[in-house]
């Protein structure tokens, strides 16, 4: 009965419920649609705050904590570093918050709480703008920043600039331990990289890479105060690539050698059969970035890792996988393809299969002594010129009056008119490219090389078969894997010039005119 | 259309088809059946 | 139409003989590989270049009405377009795929292997043909758009403005030139041969060799060579297929297993539902049967009882006038048994 | 709407439910005429993606649901042999019959060309289709209704010899009615089996048909509730003693019956979801929807339901039937409008548009008014004196 009282008059009830369940229903239906809203901001300066997982597990989502944006604005009040980084008995700035050591879940937790929380507090009470007061704010599960952090690139160029900056004075960063002094001392040529001995991970008394690199570079840098002292300076994308490189640094002397015979070690001579390499160590160190490109983290020449057979120190890669590893960008042959799609030489390279080597390639490379007389050889040679110099693919071996100055190719006009190649500007173009890359006139094994950029699978000559002659109809259905002459003239002109950055002016018409009937 | 079967939406056609006309054909045949099991029932 | 008559009578005769078998015998262990030599198309991402001739070609092949905006003009690209009642195909234009230059993706039909929208129509008005084409036929199309519902791909369109006579429009795969031994529209008009028409056998090796060749070129996934069982269509590309609206969430579930089921338990509840119903009716009926049974047998017993009680009386009145003159004994006997008689009568009622 | 005055309807007929219903049936001609000359395009928000509206949604799906209440009250009646609701009968068969016969009516809006209805049983047997099933099983139950109704239209005209031939079939006809109704009622959900890369996760589910099943019948036992408090108010004075005394006890047995089943329809839902392992969806938005119409229109209902039969709170009942019909139309709108297309961006998603809702009201108006029209003149709500002393 008293049911009766509660729900009073059945018909005010029903309308009064339509009216709840229509507003709601416009309201969740209006939820559903802007369901993931809430764009993440990227910073370089994040750093995830997960000190407690030394502990176990983490019982809320880690904090991503924008760093930079704090020291901007503690600055502003007048507050320095020291403030939040406590520096040991040593005077060494410890890296970690408030604290030299982590003892305990609690204490660790009551630093960030204590700390973070009421410093938010205060200045909201002053009236400024700061971050989060309440728990899952900053223990979120998506947090309001998302990282774009680079890892920090130390480049020819950037080495330079900072020798020059210290006049050569090596020691400041390069160092080993010495044993019986238990210090840090320098000694010349045996500089190796960083992370040679700094791992990723803090071993007996070597600190990690991270701690070694943020304790010295940004030390140094406050000390000085030069360079950048925040954490976008080194991580940002933008602001890296907009320091100004130096187009020619300066040689980093560390007694490796101009030029060498890549050959395998004393006690793999037996075993080893193929003759040696000539390599021009110093040309092929502008070639690249760091040293690390080709020697990892070492300064070790290959087959001290990289043994004939394989050695757990170079993880079982062998000498041969070392120098012809296609997907490597440390091997010969990974970097070497990996530029056949530079500009210059994509325009051919990239319309061919790629990651495959001729059977021919060998040779051009292992042009030296064989493995027996290596070490003889080792003095004779000075320099890739004592050896027999490259041949000069730089010169065609017909005459300019034998290349077609234009080709019309008209064989499918229908709706264009013929179009009109400048055969012999291609050809000139092409042969300039050649000619500004060491790479191709050592490699190109023919002077007419060039021709099968586009004449392609056909012998080399000056007679070519024509693209008719093997793409057929278009379409033709007997005939899937070879595209027809329709498909395979746009696709070699637009895929070249696509390559090499020519831009096309008016798209079809700039080809062929469009056939006036 | 060829007489072998090529997809299972043909297969299904197929055999959807004929079961519907079974089971049409079950369900007279059932209402008989009913009448025939339930003839003596009326007199009692 | 006749062919569904005939097809009736297939069934009829099927149902009756039981000759199903026959012809569905390698069908039942379930695996459908779909039409040995069918065709199809293979579209590469990774050279198209946006040109819009397909869409031309498509236009003009099927005699549809021109645009608004002629096919040379590219600014389309700046908005996301599908296929609607007048364009049997789109390409769109995706710039933020991760490629240093925009993608562009063709769509049409993607003519499944087991057609979705075919599984759908309640008049069969969409078929799988030998040639590998999706037919529609709008003579028996009844335009409930139940197959625009089912197409996981959106494709096909409507007629919305037709009154009277509206139809579902999509690509045919140009099925008339195909049998005309011509190409589909779209493929013949493609500069780059982005489009490859053949066997679908054939295509989907082509697309192997290609991803093989090409390994920093291509993703290592052929989409549509098992998207929903598998399409006739099927594309090519050197960023992830997300990225240019192709669906990679659809599984490879052929469309008509989704239903197979529910359709199967309908034979189930027609053969058994009267059986059980029919019994519980039975059953109730027998309760109420019982119920009357017993009512009558009280009724019974209570006639018995009064019938006793009445020859009783008769006996006794015998005897009295028996010990009485003896020449009243006939004449009372006689009246007697008329009382008793009309006793009888009374309760018979 | 309300319709006190109909029963007031000797005095005049320009009481305001009549002219609200002839404004009504004027728009609905006049949206009519438009969709028959100018096509869908015209007056429905549908394009190629969003191919099913309200029509659909609503005329359709909820029609049927809400028009269970024909086979669950003859079943229980009929076949259970619960004698004493026989006066509930009568009314569910017609709104029974007149719900289809409306869901035939929209559907002749919907379809593209309507006069081919009957395509898909004479011309071309699209058998592979739910679709299909459904066609036939609506066209087949829509006869049985219309003859298990006529036995009252007999009765009105007077013809006892049709009526007594028609009479003996009752059972055949219930039964048939049931097999129909389950295969159809489960069959509307079965037909969106084959778009599980459109609607949403929680509403989808291989359960789907059972799930339209067993709340087809949660929704018919509903609707005879609240069609019987409806009538109750409006037409009284058409109700014998017997169909009188009845109202509360059927009040009482119906909402046992559908506290039961919306407890098992719940159960069965919560098992979808665990089958599907859809568990994260519900934190999400959609989610929350979900759960509105899981707990505010199935879980609620079951209890008032129940509280309603124990303590003998008929009003409480009528409520929940009231709570559970919308809950119902709550469903078949989610599964058609609101979680499908759920991943399109919202400007690429669906609303109806005014003239849509116009034909659907336009619809409901003309069933109404078929409604009166029968139950003032045939013997619905009270027996047929000449057939009192039958069954």
């Amino acid at each position: 009965m008293n049911m009766l009282r509660l729900y009073g008059n059945v018909k005010n009830y029903q309308i009064i419920l339509l009216a709840v369940c229509l507003s709601l229903m416009v309201v969740f239906a209006s939820g559903c649609g802007k369901s993931d809203a809430g764009q993440q901001i990227e910073r370089a300066d994040i750093i995830t705050i997960d000190a407690m997982t030394v502990f176990g597990r983490l019982s809320r989502p880690a904090v991503d904590y924008p760093h930079d944006m704090h020291t901007r604005a503690l600055k502003e009040r007048g507050k320095e570093c020291a403030d939040c980084h406590l520096k040991d008995d040593k005077g060494v700035m410890s890296q970690k918050f408030m604290r030299l050591t982590d003892e305990n879940e609690k204490t660790t937790m009551q630093i960030y709480h204590d700390n973070c929380i009421t410093c938010h507090k205060e200045l909201r009470a002053g009236g400024f703008e700061v971050g989060p007061v309440v728990c899952g704010n900053c223990h979120s599960r998506k947090p309001e920043y998302v990282s774009s952090r680079q890892p920090m690139s130390y480049d020819y160029s950037l080495h330079y600039r900072h020798v020059k900056a210290n006049n050569d004075s090596c020691g400041l960063c390069h160092h080993v331990y010495d044993e019986q002094k238990k210090e840090l001392v320098y000694i010349k040529g045996q500089e190796s990289s960083c992370r040679d001995c700094h791992q990723k991970e803090k071993i007996e008394n070597v600190i990690s890479m991270r701690e070694a690199s943020h304790q010295s570079c940004i030390g140094c840098h406050i000390e000085k105060q030069k360079g950048f002292q925040e954490c976008s300076g080194c991580h940002d994308a933008k602001i890296l690539g907009a320091i100004e490189r130096v187009d020619t640094p300066g040689r980093i002397e560390r007694n490796q050698p101009d030029f060498t015979l890549i050959g395998a070690a004393e006690k793999d001579i037996e075993s080893s059969k193929m003759n040696s390499v000539p390599f021009d160590h110093k040309a092929h160190e502008g070639f690249t970035n760091s040293c690390r490109d080709c020697h990892h983290e070492t300064l070790k020449a290959c087959k001290e890792c990289h043994t004939l057979a394989g050695d757990e120190v170079g993880d079982g890669i062998t000498t041969q996988r070392a120098m012809h590893e296609m997907k490597s960008g440390h091997s010969c042959v990974g970097c070497h393809e990996k530029h056949k799609y530079d500009p210059q030489c994509g325009g051919c390279h990239s319309l061919m299969e790629q990651g495959r080597l001729s059977q021919h390639a060998c040779e051009i490379c292992h042009a030296g002594p064989e493995p027996e007389k290596l070490a003889k050889a080792k003095g004779k040679y000075k320099s890739i010129a004592d050896f027999k110099p490259p041949r000069s693919k730089t010169k065609l071996t017909m005459a300019a009056k034998d290349i077609p100055e234009e080709v019309t190719i008209g064989i499918m006009a229908d709706k264009y008119e013929p179009a009109k190649m400048p055969h012999r500007k291609i050809i000139d173009t092409l042969m300039n490219h050649i000619k500004n890359s060491r790479m191709a006139t050592y490699f190109h094994g023919h002077e007419d090389v060039v021709c099968q950029g586009c004449h392609h699978h056909s012998p080399i000559g000056h007679k070519p078969p024509l693209c008719e002659n093997c793409h057929g109809k278009p379409f033709d259905q007997s005939n899937l894997q070879i595209p027809g002459l329709y498909g395979a003239y746009h696709r070699q002109c637009l895929g070249c010039h696509e390559q090499m950055n020519i831009k096309l002016e008016k798209d079809c018409e700039g080809c062929h005119a469009a056939k006036q009937s | 259309m060829t007489d072998s079967i090529h997809t299972l939406q043909e297969f299904m056609f197929h055999t959807k088809g004929i079961l519907y006309i079974l089971a049409i054909g079950f369900l007279i045949g059932f209402t008989w059946f009913w009448r025939f099991l339930h003839k003596y029932d009326r007199e009692e | 139409m006749t062919v569904s008559r005939r097809r009736f009578l297939e069934w009829v005769a099927a149902a009756g003989v039981g000759t199903a078998a026959a012809s569905s015998a390698k069908a039942a262990h379930g695996e459908f590989s779909g039409y040995p030599d069918s065709y199809g198309v293979l579209f590469d991402a990774t050279l198209c270049l946006g040109c819009r001739s397909c869409e031309k070609a498509c236009n003009e092949v099927n005699k549809l009405p021109a645009p608004g905006k002629p096919f040379t003009d590219l600014t389309v690209f700046d908005e996301k377009r599908r296929t609607d009642y007048r364009t049997f195909t789109v390409v769109n234009r995706y710039n933020d795929t991760g490629a240093d230059k925009p993608v562009y993706r063709k769509i049409q039909c993607n003519h499944c292997l087991e057609p979705a929208c075919a599984s759908a129509c309640f008049v069969g008005a969409f078929k799988k043909t030998p040639e590998g084409a999706v037919e529609y036929d709008a003579s028996v199309c009844v335009g409930c758009r139940y197959c625009i519902i089912a197409c996981p791909f959106n494709i096909p369109a409507y007629e919305y403005n037709e009154a009277l006579t509206p139809r579902v429009m999509k690509c045919t795969l140009c099925l008339p030139r195909l049998r005309e031994g011509k190409l589909p529209g779209c493929v013949e008009a493609c500069p780059v041969e982005a489009l490859t028409f053949g066997r679908r056998k054939d295509l989907i090796a082509i697309a192997h060799e290609k991803i093989r060749k090409y390994p920093g070129r291509y993703i290592d996934h052929i989409y549509g060579q098992h998207e929903m069982g598998g399409t006739s269509w099927m594309y090519l590309s050197g960023v992830p297929y997300t990225k240019i609206d192709l669906r990679t969430d659809l599984g490879t579930t052929p469309a008509p297993e989704f239903t197979s089921g529910a359709l199967a338990m309908v034979p189930m509840v027609i053969g058994l539902w009267p059986v059980l119903l029919g019994g519980i009716y039975k059953i109730t009926q027998r309760k109420e049967k019982i119920a009357d049974a017993e009512r009558r047998q009280e009724v019974a017993n209570a006639i018995a009882a009064t019938q006793g009680e009445a020859d009783a009386k008769a006996r006794a009145a015998a005897e009295k006038f028996q010990k009485e003159k003896e020449r009243a004994v006939d004449m009372a006997v006689k009246k007697a048994l008329a009382d008793a008689d009309k006793e009888k009568g009374k309760e018979g009622e | 709407m309300t319709d006190q005055e109909i029963t007031m309807e000797k005095k005049s007929i320009f009481t305001p439910f009549n002219i609200i219903s002839a404004i009504i049936i004027i728009v609905g001609l006049v949206l009519t005429y438009l969709r028959f000359t100018k096509g869908l395009g015209a007056v429905t928000n549908l394009d190629d993606t969003n191919p099913w509206g309200i029509w659909i949604g609503f005329d359709l799906l909820t029609g049927v649901a809400l028009a269970a209440g024909g086979y669950v009250t003859a079943a229980a009646v009929e076949i259970f042999g619960m004698k004493k609701y026989h006066s509930a009968v009568r009314p569910a068969i017609l709104t029974g019959f007149l719900g289809y016969s409306l869901v035939v009516f929209a559907l002749l809006y919907d379809v593209g060309r309507p006069w081919r209805l009957p395509y898909p049983f004479f011309i071309s047997q699209g058998v592979t289709s739910v679709m299909f099933e459904v066609g036939a099983c609506v066209a087949l139950y829509l006869t049985v209704l219309f003859l298990e109704f006529s036995p009252a239209a007999l009765e009105w005209l007077g013809l006892k010899k049709l009526r007594s031939l028609i009479v003996k079939l009752t059972i055949a006809l219930t039964i048939l009615g049931v097999v129909l109704s389950t295969l159809h009622q489960s069959s509307l959900g079965a037909m969106f089996l084959l778009a599980p890369s459109k609607l949403h996760p929680l509403w989808y589910s291989p359960y789907l048909p059972v799930f339209f099943f067993v709340s087809s019948i949660a929704a018919g036992l509903s609707m005879v509730l609240f069609e019987g408090t409806l009538a109750h108010r409006h037409f009284r004075h058409k109700m014998d003693e017997a169909h009188l005394a009845e109202h509360d006890n059927l009040a009482f047995g119906f909402g046992k019956a559908a506290a039961l089943v919306l407890a098992g329809y719940f159960a069965i839902k919560i098992f979808g979801i665990a089958l599907g392992n859809n568990w994260h969806y519900l934190s999400t938005p959609y989610g929350l929807w979900f759960m509105l119409e899981m707990l505010g229109f199935v879980l609620l209902p079951c209890f008032l339901f129940a509280i309603g039969t124990r303590d003998r709170n008929a009003r409480l009942i009528r409520v929940s039937a009231f709570i559970t019909v919308f809950g119902i139309f709550l469903n078949r709108i989610n599964i058609t409008l609101i979680a499908f297309n759920w991943q399109l961006p919202w400007d690429e998603r669906y609303f109806p548009s005014w003239m849509e809702i116009g034909i659907s009201v336009f619809v409901v108006t003309v069933g109404l008014l078929v409604y009166r029209f029968i139950v003032t003149k045939m013997p619905i709500l009270y027996e047929h004196p000449d057939y009192k002393q039958e069954h």
